[in-house]
């Protein structure tokens, strides 16, 4: 017996899509200035802690927030610093971050709570639940879209945010050109790497909200590693969603429906490594079948024109 | 003789001796930051400083550890040095691995051959499953143009699930506390080569590797035709190179140096498919590839650099106070240290403005 | 007048140890054209690219209007209303017009968001002000490469550049639109511009300078009122040596058609005709120039001929065997050479050697290979014999291409392209913005090739290069042949354009002659 | 660290092939290490080996070399690698717990195995969910697919069949220890698809999803290894603790306690292993203020007959240890909702 298309299923995958939708919408912006961050992955896990600490010893809400983007934004920044400025490869950069965010939080978790595994030691506050007034008492849909964290509205606003922001800003329009043609962008007296650094940052601020979601209101409390590969799983829904905040909003929600199916598919006897492959297959195949669909929109290119706009080449 | 010295040092490339100086600089800088750090949570710092750069010196088997961790470290540098030359973000490596092993494992405990011929048969099946896997996301990138970056990432979690379930399912001793396989047949393992050590002849197989590597990548022609892929696939296709066949190739020569570096793992450090979740080489091979800028004669001293630090930071964590999640910090900043490339950019710009000068 | 820019000894080390500019000294008045001169690699690009922001000098002054500065990126030669135009576009393809023009300061509503109709308007005014015919709204990679040099120059002059430079602005342009570009300079200057012109083509840079100045290996060698200085006399400053202003050509002796193109068609995903049932002959000993605005066909036309497109239809004869569907290994293996369009994206790696560039089309040979390993001595012992023949400025055949200048990169190509004694070259812009030296000897191997009974064609924007260099040639226009003169002899730069254009076409008999048996 | 005293006791080194933290099976072992220290002031090393598993046969290797007369570690995992130190240092003693080593041809004579009947504490808290359940579904969440964990499952789904032979029981496992919302996401999964309403979490940092998952829906969730309510509520975490009726205790710092008690008077059997369950006072079930608050007291006569019945041997508590797959999955598949 399994549980899907009931509005508790759904109400389950929004929750799912939540932290990646975030963190995806950090990897749009990088995108669009033409960096890769992979370094989401200790974003997320650095906002969780550091959210969890400052509410925890402050005792609010707010100082929590304030405390888990500025661990997003010290980690974006650290990988802007070298590979903007020291000039080592960013993926490289990227990686060692990931290594050193498992080990400096529970270095760090240590220091504070004297903890090593997770902070229950220390009452952090959580992001409250809301109910959307009108919205709660639709019957069916009232019960999957009503009563979600206010973190889970605010990555839906997050979504529109980048696209207003991608498209309607003039800040925007730079970082946007700065990604397609540096060199246009420096000809006009734009500052490239200031503009990937403030991408960076940004994408550390949303990220930071994905991490902070995962600590702060997904659980109450920080755990080692909790992030597990979600900030991977980003880069994928933005790839698969070819950066267009709408686009990466399906192909999140997509990944959280995965999810939330190998739940349910477990619970009927299903092994749990089949089981455990469902979500993953699923992103590959969306993958192919969104390339496909990309692919036949744009033959009207010749070829000559593809093989100079090879993606790759960035 | 101090004078030869200086002169043959100024015969070099300027790049060279940037290059070392650089290096040079950039192992300082960090051991400073090491050294701050330690103080800063140590109460034996010296001890501790002592047994982090000296710990892998202290025995044989230290020494042994260094280099038993190199092999497989240096196996996926290569993998992933072959695959970024053609520019192929291709990072399934750790998944290429991981089912690599298993599949080694599954050989083992499956074919009736005699030991030697096992352990061979076992190691190329492993190997070719290992390109298998990285082969994927080549071919879906070739066939429909997604990024193999993100799909090679999803064929990790893939490739882990899979070799768990074929473990668990079929090859799992009931006697074993957690997820393992029954024992491999003794005669199947790969031979200690140096005694009180753990180094196996899996170094004699990697070595044979390092230099194919070279050759194929630097000297013949197939290398030639990825090495002008990864620089420009428009020229190479322009040229009537076959570069769907280099993406192909590329990535699953990558795979099948991943698969090999799990096969002689399995092989040389265990004596049953004990694996419990993704082993940590996941991006190493990356860190080493960058290190040595992709070129094979440089990944195994890459490798051992890697190596050594990690061994040292693990000595340090057991004999010393200092904890080991602080030593991951440290190592991460050795590493990004080293592959900053405009750090001291400003000192390059002076050696070579002053010597354009003395050249005029 | 006084100087509104001033360099003196300027002093330039690139990274990678090439002295681009060794105390040169620079000046240019207000409200003149100014054009700079020089073989490729003589440092003209980097001496503006010192002036711009892009690049800071190791050591050297610079003057603005009198005032020792220092430009430490573009915006502050923005600010100061220095302008540059880019030989290659600095432009952003999927942005409109407007949005191109007006990027980097933007006209903006409620402080942070971008004012599109503000842009479009402002675009539209500057472009009406000085009567530049563009639209404003539409997408930048769907805009006429003569549309997109304009923006270019109206980008500079919507951020307020009093002072424009203009590197290599008319290597694209056909002669009606160079025609126009000079205009609107001289439009310009009477509105008190400043104009900084380089090019390589120096009867433009007799008509339109008032002084020019001429570079050689990163020194300044003079500057000269254009009056008083012949095109010959620029030339030998620029090369440092005499006689080098004739074409050597003889009658070509066209033999038997080697490729016969018969109703080849290419369509793009709409089923609309890029090239439109075109049929022609390419015969032995002969150069076959082909003409026409750029986006009229001929990139389909090269792609197809060289395998890097499929037709949708029709058929390409070549000895015998239907090339149309083709590898472009296959291709080259008969004896296909192509030098491409654009050299940084296609004709070279730039991070590759000099030697590994030359073997891309022959590593693959019994001579290089053993059937597994390549030969290197053998390899480099060939390069070495190229670097000499096609004399590419190099410290050695090991250097990496991107260290070459761009005529030298030109060279590279050639070089690797013509070696194989080539049955037929497909020349695609072979000489773009490349200087007088280079152009020439690549003309003289495209002749001596002819003669030894190759069959080239040439593309080129350039018409008189079509017009020195080919035998016989056709115009395109909208993916058809709309003209074919069996003797470039008889026909004039302007007549060519009206066919380009569309003004005029000739009838399908006349085109017919150009199939021959 | 290290916990600096001067005594002239044995010196000894802990090695944990993982990382502090946990709240259950290190952190247990941990403690039983601080009463060591507490009691006799005993040198003791406590050293963290980390997750990458390659790194663990030098660390203790290292150990082995040092100045350390007992060293002792933990794990299957360990299992070869303690055999090859004790091998190579017959003047030293090996503790190693939660598996044994072989000691076939009377080899590894200083080293003490200690085995634990988890499945026995299982069985017991297989009893407290079915007599708790109102739906007549119950649930477990696994860290991973292994014995050790299935261990667990399978006494308490003969436990919980003791009460009621009809009971429904929902498996999920996490696909490691880490991923806590996964673990929550999967008891709310059981919670709302299977409406299980009572789920034992055996799943390490991970099971604290499940634990918060059950205070957030409103159903009861078994802690495991230590007792998890009381360290909570230690915590200060009430809120959880009060939905926790009773935890599964595999107390491994009691069994090490009592390694170095045996060590006082030379009791301890080295080279041998022991098994130790319910009897030896090393397994069981937590009984505190919320196990009183939660379990109405009709329970109690059931888990005292079915401890004693276990103690005398005559309840044979089934072991996933050496069951075949096929037993085991027709087991799970037996109870599935
Ligand atoms: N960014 C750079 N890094 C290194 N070397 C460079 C760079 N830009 C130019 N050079 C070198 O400096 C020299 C001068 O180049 P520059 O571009 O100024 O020449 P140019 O006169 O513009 O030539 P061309 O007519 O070919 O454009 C050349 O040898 C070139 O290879
Ligand atoms: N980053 C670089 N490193 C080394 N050499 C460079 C670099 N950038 C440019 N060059 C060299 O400098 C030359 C001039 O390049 P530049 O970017 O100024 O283009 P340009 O003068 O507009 O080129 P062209 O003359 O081909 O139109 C190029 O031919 C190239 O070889
Ligand atoms: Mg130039
Ligand atoms: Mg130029």
């Amino acid at each position: 017996m399994i549980n899907l298309l009931t509005p508790e299923f759904f109400f389950t995958v929004i929750r799912v899509t939540t932290p990646i939708l975030f963190a995806a919408m950090a990897a749009i912006i990088c995108s669009k200035s033409g960096v890769i961050n992979i370094a989401l992955e200790s974003i997320m896990l650095t906002a969780a802690l550091t959210g969890v600490l400052a509410s925890g010893f402050s005792q609010n809400i707010f100082i929590g927030m304030v405390g888990g983007i500025l661990g997003g934004m010290f980690i974006a920044g650290a990988l802007a610093y070298f590979s903007l400025y020291l000039k080592a490869d960013i993926i490289l950069v990227g990686i060692a971050l990931n290594l050193m965010a498992v080990g400096g939080t529970v270095f760090v978790m240590f220091v504070f709570t004297g903890d090593r595994g997770s902070t229950n030691s220390i009452r952090s506050l959580q992001f409250p639940d809301v109910n959307i007034p009108l919205l709660q008492d639709i019957p069916v849909v009232g019960t999957a879209l009503s009563g979600h964290n206010i973190l889970t509205y605010l990555a839906i606003l997050s979504v529109i945010g980048v696209w207003f922001f991608l498209s309607k800003t003039t800040y925007g329009l730079r970082l946007r050109s700065v990604g397609e043609n540096p060199d246009a962008a420096t000809s006009v007296g734009i500052d490239v790497r200031k503009v990937k650094l403030v991408a960076l940052l940004i994408s550390g601020f949303l990220g930071a909200f994905g991490g902070m979601y995962m600590s702060m209101a997904y659980l109450s409390v920080f755990s080692t590693n909790m992030v597990a590969g979600r900030g991977f799983i980003s880069l994928a829904a933005a790839s698969m969603g070819q950066a267009n905040p709408f686009g990466t909003l399906l192909a999140a929600s997509f990944f959280g429906l995965m999810e939330s199916v190998s739940y349910q598919l477990q619970a009927i006897g299903i092994p749990a490594q089949i089981v455990g492959m469902v979500p993953y297959v699923s992103v590959i195949i969306g993958l192919v079948l969104y390339a496909q669909y990309q692919q036949s929109l744009q033959k009207k290119k010749t070829l000559s024109k593809q093989l100079k706009e090879d993606p790759n080449e960035a | 003789m101090l004078k030869l010295i200086k002169q043959r040092w100024l015969d070099q490339p300027l790049d060279n001796r940037f290059e070392s100086i650089r290096f040079s600089m950039a192992i300082v800088i960090s051991l400073i930051v090491t050294l701050v750090l330690v103080l800063l949570v140590s109460n034996e710092p010296l001890f501790a400083l002592q047994q982090l750069f000296l710990g892998p010196l202290a025995s044989i088997r230290k020494f042994g550890n260094v280099i038993e961790s190199m092999i497989p470290l240096t196996f996926l540098g290569l993998s992933v040095a072959i695959m970024f030359s053609a520019r192929q973000f291709n990072l399934g490596s750790s998944g290429a691995l991981f089912l690599g092993g298993t599949v080694t494992a599954v050989v083992v405990l499956t074919l009736p051959l005699p030991g030697f011929v096992l352990s061979v048969v076992a190691i190329l099946l492993g190997a070719f499953t290992g390109g298998l896997v990285t082969l994927i996301p080549a071919f879906i990138k070739l066939r429909f143009g997604a990024s193999e970056l993100v799909s090679s990432l999803m064929m990790n979690f893939i490739a882990l699930n899979l070799g768990f379930f074929i473990i668990l399912n079929y090859y799992r001793d009931p006697q074993a506390g957690s997820l393992a396989s029954f024992e491999f047949p003794s005669s199947s393992l790969l031979v200690q080569l140096i005694p009180g050590t753990r180094i196996h002849t899996g170094l004699l197989l990697l070595f044979i590797m390092i230099v194919l590597i070279y050759l194929f990548i630097q000297k013949t022609k197939w290398g030639y035709a990825l090495r002008m892929t990864g620089f420009n696939k428009s020229f190479a296709t322009y040229s009537g190179i076959s570069t769907g066949a280099v993406i192909l190739y590329s990535q699953f020569l990558g795979g099948i140096l991943a698969g090999m570096a799990g096969s002689v793992e399995m092989l040389g450090m265990y004596d049953r498919f004990r694996w419990q979740a993704m082993p940590t080489y996941a991006f190493d091979g990356v860190i080493v590839a960058v290190l040595a800028k992709n070129k094979p004669q440089y990944i195994p001293l890459a490798a051992f650099v890697l190596s050594y630090i990690r061994i040292g930071a693990d000595t340090m964590s057991v004999n010393s106070d200092v904890s080991f999640q602080v030593i991951a910090i440290i190592q991460g900043l050795i590493i990004i240290m080293i592959a900053a490339n405009a750090f001291l950019a400003k000192y390059r710009q002076r050696l070579v403005v002053q010597e354009a000068i003395t050249n005029d | 007048m006084p100087d509104i820019i001033t360099m003196k000894q300027m002093y330039k080390v690139y990274p990678n140890g090439i002295v681009a500019n060794d105390y040169v000294d620079f000046s240019v008045k207000e409200g003149e054209i100014h054009a700079l001169v020089g073989e490729n690699g003589a440092g003209k690009t980097t001496l503006m690219k010192i002036l711009f922001g892009i690049e800071q000098a190791t050591t050297g002054e610079l003057y603005h209007n009198g005032q020792l500065v220092s430009f430490q990126n573009p915006q502050e030669a923005i600010k100061a209303g220095i302008g540059m135009v880019h030989q290659h576009f600095m432009q952003v393809g999927s942005m409109t017009v407007a949005e191109n023009v007006v990027l980097g300061s933007e006209p903006k509503k409620y402080r942070f968001l971008l004012d599109r109709k503000k842009a479009i308007d402002d675009t539209a005014e500057i472009a009406e002000k000085y009567k530049f015919k563009i639209d404003p709204a539409m997408r930048l990679d769907e805009c006429s490469v003569g549309t997109r040099q304009k923006i270019e120059i109206l980008k500079a002059l919507f951020h307020g550049a009093k002072v424009i430079i203009l590197d290599e602005p008319t290597a694209v342009l056909t002669p009606q639109e160079t025609e126009e570009l000079f205009r609107e300079l001289k439009g310009l200057k009477e509105r008190g511009h400043t104009i900084i012109f380089i090019s390589h083509k120096l009867n433009e840079v007799k008509e339109i300078s008032d002084r020019v100045t001429v570079m050689r290996s990163a020194k300044q060698t003079g500057t000269y009122d254009t009056e008083s200085i012949s095109k010959e006399e620029i030339s030998n400053l620029m090369v440092g040596r005499e006689g080098l202003w004739e074409l050597t050509k003889g009658k070509a002796t066209p033999n038997e058609s080697i490729i016969t193109v018969n109703n080849l068609s290419v369509m793009d995903e709409q089923r609309r005709y890029l090239l439109d049932h075109i049929s022609f002959s390419m015969r032995k000993g002969e150069i076959l120039g082909v003409v026409g605005v750029e986006g009229n066909g001929q990139r389909e036309l090269v792609d197809v001929l060289t395998g890097l497109n499929k037709a949708s239809g029709g058929s390409i004869m070549f000895k015998g065997e239907d090339i149309s569907k083709q590898s472009i290994h296959h291709i080259r293996e008969m004896g296909l050479s192509h030098i491409p369009e654009d050299r940084m994206t296609m004709g070279v790696a730039t991070e590759a050697s000099i030697t590994d560039n030359l073997l891309s089309i022959y590593f693959d040979k019994e001579s290089f290979n053993n059937g597994v390993l390549l030969d290197q001595s053998s390899i480099d012992a060939w390069a070495k014999d190229r670097v000499k023949e096609y004399a590419i400025k190099t410290k050695s055949p090991n250097a990496q291409v991107r260290s070459l200048s761009g005529g030298n990169i030109q060279k590279v190509v050639v070089a690797r392209e013509f070696s194989n004694n080539p049955d037929v070259v497909i020349a695609d812009q072979p000489t773009r913005g490349i200087d007088v030296g280079a152009a020439q000897f690549i003309h003289n191997k495209l002749i001596e090739l002819r003669d030894q009974g190759a069959s080239i064609l040439l593309v080129s924007a350039d018409l008189s290069e079509v017009l020195d260099v080919s035998d016989s040639l056709f115009v395109m226009y909208e993916g058809k042949i709309v003209a074919y003169f069996d003797d470039v002899t008889n026909v004039s730069a302007m007549e060519l354009g009206r066919f380009m254009l569309g003004i005029e076409a000739q009838d399908e008999e006349q085109i017919k002659r150009g199939i021959y048996a | 660290g290290t916990t600096e005293s001067e005594s002239d006791g044995p010196r000894i080194a802990v090695f944990i092939n993982g990382t502090l933290g946990d709240k259950s099976f290190f952190d247990s072992a941990n403690l039983g290490v601080q009463a060591i220290v507490d009691q006799y002031g005993y040198d003791v090393r406590v050293v963290e080996g980390g997750n990458d598993d390659t790194r663990w046969q030098p660390a203790l290797l290292d150990l082995a070399d040092g100045p350390y007369d007992i060293i002792i570690a933990g794990t299957w995992q360990m299992e070869q690698t303690v055999m090859e130190a004790a091998t190579l240092h017959p003047d030293k003693q090996f503790i190693i717990f939660d598996t044994t080593v072989d000691y076939s041809d009377g080899k590894h004579s200083n080293v003490y195995s200690i085995t634990y009947k988890q499945n026995e504490g299982g069985y017991l808290a297989g009893i407290v969910a079915a007599s708790l359940t109102e739906t007549g579904v119950i649930g477990a969440v696994g860290g991973i697919d292994i014995p050790v964990i299935n261990d667990f499952i399978v006494g308490y789904i003969q436990g919980a069949q003791s009460v009621n032979p009809n009971i429904k029981v929902a498996i999920s496992y996490i696909g490691g220890f880490v991923d806590s919302a996964r673990g929550k996401e999967l008891a709310l999964a059981q919670f709302n698809g299977q409406r299980a309403d009572v789920i034992f979490q055996i799943a390490g940092n991970a099971g604290l999803g499940v634990l918060e998952a059950a205070e957030e829906a409103g159903f009861l969730a078994i802690g495991v290894d230590s007792d998890q309510a009381a360290i909570l509520a230690e915590d200060g975490r009430n809120d959880v603790a009060n939905i926790i009726p009773t935890s599964v205790l595999k107390d491994v710092g009691a069994s090490l306690k009592r390694a170095i008690d045996l060590n006082e008077d030379d009791l301890v059997p080295w080279g041998q292993a022991e098994s130790v369950g319910l009897t030896e006072g090393s397994v069981g079930i937590a009984r505190n203020t919320f196990f009183d608050a939660l379990v109405p007291s009709s329970v109690l006569p059931l888990l005292e007959s079915a401890d004693a019945a276990i103690r005398n041997g005559s309840v044979q508590v089934d072991s996933a240890f050496g069951m075949d797959q096929a037993r085991l999955d027709s087991i799970r598949a037996a109870v599935r909702p």
